[in-house]
């Protein structure tokens, strides 16, 4: 019952919402708290209907086949994450949006996303999954062209890579339905399972690759950045945490269950050079290129989604060694993952709120002004970096042991190699934004109100529960590894027990706690200590107040952009990218050339074409 | 300096004070010629730091404020935001005859004649710039002073901060330094609290 | 029940009865009825053309004399699709010609091109379909020449030219056909045909081919298209692209089916089919001018339409005919809003509706719906039909088919690019102020907002549909 | 001393003895330099004296609580990794955290220090610590790479275990005699981790008035100097277990530890300062390369 | 001559062509006109009287007709006695190698000079530098404010009428070596805070 509710509700959001749509210039209050309610509601059933996994429902008949739908424990846990995230967003948003006639239809086209990402978790069979898919990424669009035009163009980029991805699967959902005879997952196994090398590449290349470029893998990543920097910025924490890791959902579901890992393992030369050394070196190209582009942005917002996809690349780095530690590890850092970004967006969504911009070179000082803002950051960049105690830590720590004994030495060096580089780079944010002088503007800048204030304490009360007690998601991964025929993770509530050392975050927290509190002895054994004003500096003698500017925000890493600059803004992808369009644009001119204008052509194209079809038909016959 | 800190001092204190003796850091300001004379002490010839005496950068890392000459009015106001941001106990010491009186801009209507007017000084090295000899020695006096507690001049800058504070409106009118003695006295207790 | 001959005299008769009284009521309210009527007739005969077709006896004249009429349930099927069509059609231009300018002889052009329709449906005989084809090109190229401008009296005069030598074509091998069977009813034709020597079979089936196809807008001889549908008023151009060009195409199918049964010009058909899908999308891809670029892509429905039937299947006809169905609801919508576009702005580029979408919200959305449903986004019909013909194409298996599939869909992203590029142009921000509401008047909007529901909710009489689709699939191939 | 009082008895000690032998080594380290200066350099335990005399400082300034909190969390952070490194006799947490985790720890300290400095509000020590971070992507990464070598050889990534096997096998099993390429570049790392001279950027008096401590005064300054002088055995102990075997007695662990500190102090005594982009250009053609070919020979001889 | 004015830039045209020994150089000053009562005074020296209302004049025509483009400095000479200022401009040609040298004389208390900042940019320094020294005012020439002296509100030091030990006997309490014998009691020789508040 609960997991037909999960999917009617988004949609009677969604006509709700599309209807409200007028009442949002005059009183936003009906749209948001209408949307509050579906969302808790979806949250709530979410959490019930973990009685029904397992059991199949039945959805109308298209094209003579059944659309069945229903929960596994993978796609619970799906559910799970879109739900929660969904229900903090919204409640950030009743605060946050204040300009609320400039996204009438934020909370429609919203739940029109969760019910195409419900129901493409949810689906059972090919169709169904592709019929989602399709309504999901176009839901996608909707939601990111709202606002300003310069989101509009971003989701334009988006528009042309979704689209293509849909067409690819598309074409191998025709594919696999010509081939096999049915949609349904079990008949499809069946199919591939016994059929030759041709058929199975073209199946895995056409089913593959849509999944890639959702989940913005590296080569296929061009439309990420602008598309979720420039949406409206909860939105942009919505998507960095959830909306990229459907293909991801997609890549689970296809190589572990549809297809099944001996068959993904029969491509590929020899055991250590498969499909899957090939998702390893892009997933490690993921990790660290996008990861080194973030620290030359000026723009939070910027920064953070390129990371979004550098931290993409990790979880692929996790699932594609298909080991037990490396999937728990993958599993675990697409829910960690959201839980950080979403704090740390959301507390530059607060800053936005206040000061008007995120333009790291304008800001700076906020933490006397915006303190709880600053520990969400704090928190959520501890968890970025993958530093003990936050929850980061403990997935990283499975990637890294799964990458290094299972034989990938360079990979794990590319997968540290990005960790430096997320270090630098989220310390960029946090300084230029809260640390450094306080331009004197931004002197009358106050905390958030509660509201947006409320998923900020929760999300940093779950990064460091789930940091410190590891086991309580580590319980949830190992039955879905389970489902997915792999060997479970031997879980403790502190962390892992194996045989090649484990790890144990409760002792690591208690034994920071302690030490720290000796710190903090050794600190108050010192004289009396004074806090002084930001202008009783240190400058050679020289008399600072308020028009001094005397902030470091510009070029922060200047060493690194002497050695990288020609490399970054060469910019290979992107360059490529625009190359393309021009080609398509120019090869269309040239087509559109055969349309002369003058009825002489004409007439020639029309003898020409009866005397090649004669022709055609003569040697046909 | 009232009496009392000179004769009760506790056996913890005395201990202390010859601990903290053996590191003394130095921010030389170098004005006028004496900078000069500090290389060779500080280098392999004379080495200060057998002494535990070491140049530091920036003045809330110093203890010593070594003023190597004479001072104009606009170095003056430097000098005295510089001491301010220096941490207590902080010893000036006053280098070359030109902060003890002057020296041989005597009757220069731009130079400040005696050094201890604006600062408390705690050692004044006499010379028109004192050889390394004569700065060792005069380290050296500081340190057993220091030894035996008799350092105090930086509490004379807070207990009687509205003479030094009208010499310098005097010679170059108000400063922002962001900070105020008469609240700093109050708070750390080196003056008991008026209000 | 009443005698389907009323599909050829009703509309000729209203012609004639608009232009003696020359009064624009009368001309607006009779071609508003006529349609309606004929659409309520042919669901009337539908249920009983599903089971056989239905002979229809011609001023009691016995077969061999009489000419041979006949409706069979995809005669009656795109029977209902013309009338409705043109009936939603004349509701638009109601409000969207400009009064007072020679109307009615607008409305008394667009009842006979309506009877002409009609005839090519219901002949069985096969120069009876050779004079209402003629009908038919001449009434549209007096209405795309209609806007009287340099461009439309150009456009049409192309579009001329080609239709006749289309039409000498026609008549070359219907004078080959008569030779050897003496009989022009396609019954006669197709059995004497059958024992022809093949060459002489396959030149008179190639001519027919290309003769029907310049209507039926196939690749190489559709040149005249563009100019023709971009320069003729928007309700002609819905006319043209809604039913017109897909009727000639599943005339011409039935007699290469039957007629010319013993040439297989399928393979032939299928390549010129991937072509024009290819053509027509990049064509599309560069294009400033609304009009122009919802042409091209006409060109490309067209294409995938015919590579449907090109696969010789069952399943591939019935796709097909589906997505006429979609194409003639989605693209005539397109065409209707872009009309008002071209009437609010005055100008055909896109580049001038920048911020429009906020003046006239109702119309953008509607274009938006209109273009989800022609690019295939579920749940909307557009994607039904278009997962049908790629289905169809992949069981009908064959490099050529794959190519089509894979043809398809690179052609549905240039499609995407296209059309939502105007929809970002369209909600752009607005250059002035507060922007004042200029939505379409509601007749234009009522037409249009039906041809949009058809294609929305479109998905929700795919059941009904299914069953009527399988006997209107196999009136492709026979002559009864 | 790695159960029941022992254990407790240890793990209240052991800060004061890491810290104890902390100073000896930062005295010992001034003298050398001064001897090689051809000074007379200060006493042995002139790190006690500064310590002492940072912490009885009777005024500090502070620019905030995020600048307090950070000087806990870095003598806090120090200690804590402290327990996760082996030395003889001692090795009871090394159980719950294998040299991944340390590493990371490693990563506490910095951080901390980063955000205080950040609260001084001072662009000296936001340039010293952007410097700090670029600096890391030099040294650390080569480091990690001559980990990553012997973890895959040895199949474990828990140091205890490495340490136990180098020390099973004797010194031919000796990191930096086993694998002399793996051991060279994590040389070059350490000398960067340490901040020793070639790659002292960070502090940079004349340039950047210290970097990072150039608003750290008093007790401030104090900590830091405690956490240098926890830091200094620390480290250099994390390189003596992956690659000279670790110690079993505590004099072999002494000796060890001089001899290491001399090789790093004599490099330093001699050499300029690199700037930035400079050290890392050094980093990323010698030492990370060499590394990295240590490692493709480790696979290329099979595990 | 107030006003923004555009300073002209770049080498005026006499400036080029071949080397000129003094003497031409005086021949070529006294074709001028106005002025004739430069010499040659050393081998590379050339030195003359101007009056100074013509000076703006006889600088500009230095400059363009005889190719003189660079002012090196203005220096001001207090001739007590006299009770006048000498203002000595000194102008040099790269070509020539030469130096002419332009003395005027203007009255003490009331003394007034042109500017020259809209020949040269750099005549401000000089001008500035002069006017806080000797307080002669540089008319046209906007900012003159001070920048050696900030703090200063005494009359201009450099002038001859100020004494320089009067000022700082007044101004600066010295240590008194050689206390009395009730100063010696309340800590006279030891030169702390206590006496007086004076500075």
């Amino acid at each position: 019952m609960y997991t037909q509710a999960l999917l009617l509700l988004p949609l009677v959001g969604f006509g709700v919402a599309f209807l409200l749509q007028g009442t949002v210039k005059r009183s936003p209050a009906i749209v948001k708290t209408w949307a509050m309610l579906g969302f808790a509601a979806i949250a709530a059933v979410a959490a019930l209907a973990g009685a029904e996994i397992g059991t199949l429902y039945e959805g109308p008949t298209v094209f003579g086949s059944v659309l069945t739908y229903g929960l596994t424990d993978l796609s619970w846990w799906f559910v799970l994450l879109i739900a929660g995230i969904t229900a903090l967003t919204t409640v950030f948003t009743l605060g946050s949006l204040r300009y609320a006639d400039d996204y009438p239809m934020y909370y429609a086209w919203l739940f029109a996303k969760v019910f195409g990402m419900i129901g493409l978790v949810m689906s059972r069979d090919l169709l169904s999954f592709f019929i989602m898919w399709e309504i999901m990424s176009w839901a996608t669009y909707l939601v990111m062209q709202q606002g300003r035009d310069e989101s509009r163009k971003a989701a334009q980029g988006y528009l042309v890579y979704a689209i293509s991805a849909g067409m690819i699967l598309l074409g191998g959902v025709v594919f696999l339905r010509t081939a096999s005879g049915s949609f349904e997952f079990a008949v499809i196994t069946k199919f591939v399972a016994g059929a030759d090398l041709g058929v199975i590449i073209t199946a895995i290349v056409l089913v593959l690759v849509p999944f890639l470029i959702e989940a913005a893998v590296y080569p296929t990543h061009g439309w990420l950045p602008s598309a979720y920097a420039s949406s409206e910025t909860t939105m942009t924490a919505y998507l960095s945490s959830i909306s990229t890791r459907m293909g991801l959902f997609g890549l689970i579901l296809f190589v572990f269950n549809v297809f099944g890992l001996d068959v993904i393992d029969r491509i590929g030369i020899s055991a250590h050079l498969n499909l899957r050394t090939l998702l390893l070196v892009l997933a490690a190209l993921t990790a660290v290129l996008p990861t080194y582009t973030a620290l030359f942005q000026h723009d939070a917002k910027r920064l953070l989604t390129w990371h979004s996809i550098g931290q993409g690349g990790y979880m692929l780095l996790g699932l594609a060694t298909a080991s037990t530690l490396g999937t728990a590890g993958g599993l675990m850092h697409i829910f960690n993952y959201m839980t950080y970004v979403a704090l740390i967006i959301f507390s530059i969504a607060a800053v936005e709120y206040r000061t008007g911009t995120t333009n790291l070179n304008k800001l700076g000082g906020l933490i006397t002004r915006q303190p709880v803002a600053f520990l969400g950051m704090l928190f959520g960049i501890i968890g970025l970096a993958g530093i003990p105690p936050m929850n980061g830590f403990v997935s990283k720590w499975f990637i890294y042991r799964s990458l290094i004994l299972g034989g990938y030495p360079f990979v794990a060096l590319a997968a540290f190699i990005a960790t430096v580089g997320t270090i630098m780079s989220v310390y960029k944010l946090i300084h230029n934004t809260f640390l450094g002088q306080l331009p004197e503007r931004y002197n009358e800048v106050r905390e958030v109100g509660w509201v947006m204030q409320l998923p900020i304490w929760v999300l940093m009360a779950v990064v460091f529960a789930t940091g410190v007690f590891p086991g309580t998601i580590l319980q949830w991964i190992a039955r879905i590894q389970v489902e997915l025929g792999i060997a479970p993770i031997a879980y403790t509530l502190g962390g892992v027990a194996q045989e090649a050392g484990d790890l144990n975050m409760m002792v690591i927290t208690l034994v920071f706690t302690l030490t720290f509190i000796v710190g903090a002895v050794i600190f108050f054994m010192g004289g009396k200590r004074r806090i002084v004003s930001q202008y009783d500096n240190y400058a050679a003698g020289h008399f600072l107040n308020k028009d001094v500017p005397y902030n470091f925000n510009y070029n922060f890493y200047s060493a690194f952009d002497h050695i990288f600059e020609k490399l970054y803004h060469a910019a290979p992808v992107q360059s490529t990218e625009r190359n393309l369009g021009r080609l398509v644009a120019t090869v269309g001119e040239y087509i559109r050339r055969f349309f002369t204008g003058q009825i002489n052509t004409y007439a020639a194209y029309y003898v020409a074409a009866v005397i090649i079809a004669l022709a055609f038909l003569k040697e046909v016959l | 300096m009232s009496d009392k800190e000179l004769t009760q001092r506790s056996a913890w204190e005395t201990v202390l004070a010859s601990l903290k003796k053996r590191s003394l850091w130095m921010l030389h300001y170098c004005t006028g010629c004496g900078a000069v004379e500090l290389p060779p002490t500080m280098t392999s010839r004379f080495d200060m730091e057998r002494f535990g005496i070491m140049p530091m950068v920036t003045p809330r890392q110093a203890d010593i404020l070594l003023i190597t000459g004479y001072l104009s009015v606009k170095t003056l106001k430097r000098v005295i935001l510089i001491y301010e941001q220096m941490q207590a106990p902080k010893y000036v010491v006053g280098f070359g005859s030109c902060t003890i009186n002057g020296g041989m801009y005597w009757n220069s209507y731009a130079t400040m004649k005696s050094l201890d007017r604006y600062l408390p000084v705690e050692l004044y090295l006499a010379g028109c710039m004192p050889r390394p000899e004569a700065i060792i020695s005069g380290f050296n006096s500081l340190i057993d002073r220091i030894d035996r507690g008799e350092a105090n001049s930086w509490k004379d800058y807070y207990e009687n901060y509205e003479f030094y504070r009208k010499n310098q409106e005097h010679t170059f009118g108000d400063i922002e330094t962001h900070r105020s003695i008469a609240d700093d006295a109050q708070y750390y207790g080196f003056v008991e609290v008026t209000k | 029940m009443v005698s389907p001959m009323l599909f050829i005299i009703a509309p000729l008769s209203a012609a004639f009865i608009m232009i003696l009284f020359n009064s624009r009521v009368i001309a607006l309210g009779l071609s508003l009825l006529v349609p309606i009527g004929l659409a309520w007739l042919g669901l009337s005969w539908l249920p009983y053309t599903l089971g056989a077709a239905q002979p229809i006896l011609v001023a009691s004249i016995p077969a061999p004399l009489g000419i041979p009429l006949s409706i069979d349930a995809l005669g009656a099927g795109m029977a209902i699709l013309v009338a409705v069509s043109a009936a939603l059609v004349v509701l638009y231009s109601s409000s969207y010609m400009k009064k007072g300018h020679h109307e009615v002889r607008y409305y008394t052009v667009v009842m006979i091109l309506l009877t002409s329709a009609f005839g090519l449906v219901l002949t069985r005989d096969i120069f009876n379909l050779f004079v209402f084809f003629e009908i038919l090109c001449i009434s549209s190229y007096i209405l795309v020449s209609w806007e009287q401008d340099g461009a439309a009296l150009e456009a049409s005069f192309k579009y001329m030219v080609l239709g006749s030598i289309g039409s000498t074509f026609l008549l070359v091998s219907i004078a080959l056909v008569y030779r050897v069977a003496g009989s022009l009813a396609m019954a006669d034709v197709a059995t004497a045909l059958a024992t022809a020597p093949r060459g002489y079979v396959a030149f008179a089936a190639v001519t027919f081919l290309f003769g029907v196809g310049v209507e039926a807008a196939i690749f190489p001889v559709n040149t005249w298209l563009p100019d023709a549908h971009s320069s003729a008023p928007s309700s002609i151009s819905a006319i043209l692209s809604g039913f017109v060009i897909e009727l000639a195409l599943v005339v011409a199918f039935r007699v290469l089916n039957t007629a010319f049964a013993a040439v297989d010009t399928l393979p032939l058909v299928r390549v010129v089919a991937i072509a024009g899908v290819i053509v027509g999308e990049m064509a599309a891809f560069g294009q400033k001018d609304l009009k122009r670029m919802l042409a091209y892509s006409s060109i490309s429905q067209i294409g995938i339409m015919l590579f449907a039937f090109s696969l010789g299947t069952q399943a591939g006809a019935q796709a097909g005919l589906q997505h006429l169905l979609m194409h003639a609801g989605a693209k005539s919508a397109l065409f209707l809003i872009a009309g008002y576009f071209i009437v609010r702005t005055g100008s055909r580029l896109i580049a001038d509706y920048a911020g429009l979408g906020h003046r006239m919200p109702v119309s953008a959305a509607l274009f938006g719906f209109a273009a989800l449903s022609l690019v295939g986004a579920p749940p909307l019909l557009g994607f039904f039909t278009k997962f049908q013909v790629l289905s169809a194409a992949g069981a009908a298996g064959g490099f050529t088919a794959w190519l089509g599939v894979a043809v398809i869909l690179f052609g549905t992203v240039l499609e995407t690019v296209y059309l939502f590029r105007v929809l970002r142009v369209l909600f752009a921000p607005a250059a002035s102020g507060s922007p004042a509401r200029a939505d379409m008047d509601w007749p234009a909007l009522a037409a249009v907002a039906l041809f949009t529901a058809l294609v929305v909710f479109g998905a929700l009489l795919l059941p009904t549909l299914s069953q009527m689709i399988g006997p209107m699939a196999d009136g492709l191939a026979s002559l009864l | 001393m790695n159960s029941g009082i022992g254990l407790i008895v240890w793990i209240i000690a052991y800060p004061f003895v890491s810290f104890f032998l902390g100073v000896l080594l930062g005295g010992y380290g001034r003298k050398l330099t001064a001897r090689v200066q051809r000074r007379v350099g200060p006493t042995w335990i002139q790190p006690l004296f500064d310590v002492i005399k940072l912490m009885t400082k009777q005024t500090n300034i502070s620019h905030g609580y995020m600048h307090d909190v950070a000087m806990m969390m870095l003598v806090g952070g120090t200690l804590m990794t402290m327990y996760f490194v082996p030395v003889p006799g001692f090795h009871y947490f090394s159980q719950f955290g294998d040299y991944i985790v340390v590493m990371y720890l490693l990563l506490v300290p910095p951080l901390g220090m980063a955000l205080g400095v950040g609260q001084t509000a001072n662009p000296n020590g936001s340039i010293g610590i952007s410097r700090a971070l670029q600096m890391l992507a030099g040294y650390e990464i080569t480091l990690v790479m001559t980990f990553i070598g012997f973890a895959m050889k040895h199949g474990t990534t828990s140091m205890y275990e490495l340490m136990k096997l180098q020390q099973a096998g004797g010194p031919a099993t000796w990191g930096i005699f086993a694998e002399p390429l793996l051991g060279i570049a994590a040389l070059f790392a350490l000398q960067g981790m340490l901040n020793e001279k070639p790659f002292e950027v960070i502090i940079a008096p004349h340039e950047i008035a210290t970097g990072p401590m150039t608003e750290m005064g008093g007790k401030y300054l104090g900590m830091m100097f405690i956490q240098h002088l926890i830091a200094l055995p620390m480290e250099l102990t994390i390189f003596m277990n992956l690659f000279l075997g670790g110690a079993q007695s505590w004099v072999e662990y002494v000796v060890k530890l001089f001899v290491l500190f001399t090789l790093v102090l004599v490099v330093n005594a001699v050499y300029g300062r690199f700037k930035t982009d400079g050290a890392l250009r050094f980093f990323w053609k010698l030492p990370l390369p060499l590394a990295a070919l240590g490692v493709v020979m480790i696979m290329a001889n099979g595990m | 001559m107030s006003g923004t004015y555009t300073v002209p830039t770049g080498r005026p045209e006499a400036a080029r062509g071949e080397k000129r020994s003094a003497s031409a150089i005086v021949a070529a000053i006294a074709e001028l006109g106005g002025e004739s009562g430069f010499a040659v005074k050393a081998p590379r020296r050339v030195e003359g009287r101007v009056e100074a209302a013509a000076l703006h004049g006889f600088a500009a025509a230095l400059r363009m007709r005889v190719g003189f483009e660079h002012l090196s400095a203005i220096s001001c000479v207090d001739w007590l006695a006299d009770g006048e200022f000498e203002l000595v401009y000194h102008f040099w040609s790269y070509r020539d190698n030469c130096l002419v040298s332009a003395h005027v004389r203007i009255p003490r208390d009331t003394a007034t000079m042109a500017t020259l900042t809209d020949l040269w940019q750099p005549a401000s320094f000089f001008e500035r530098d002069i006017h806080e020294m000797f307080g002669v005012e540089f008319l046209g020439n906007e900012d003159l404010e001070k920048y050696i002296l900030t703090d200063w509100k005494g009359p201009p030091p450099m002038r001859k009428d100020f004494v320089s030990r009067d000022f700082a006997h007044d101004h600066f309490t010295y240590k008194n070596y050689e206390p009395s014998w009730d100063e010696m009691i309340d800590g006279g020789y030891y030169s702390g805070g206590q006496n007086g508040g004076q500075a």
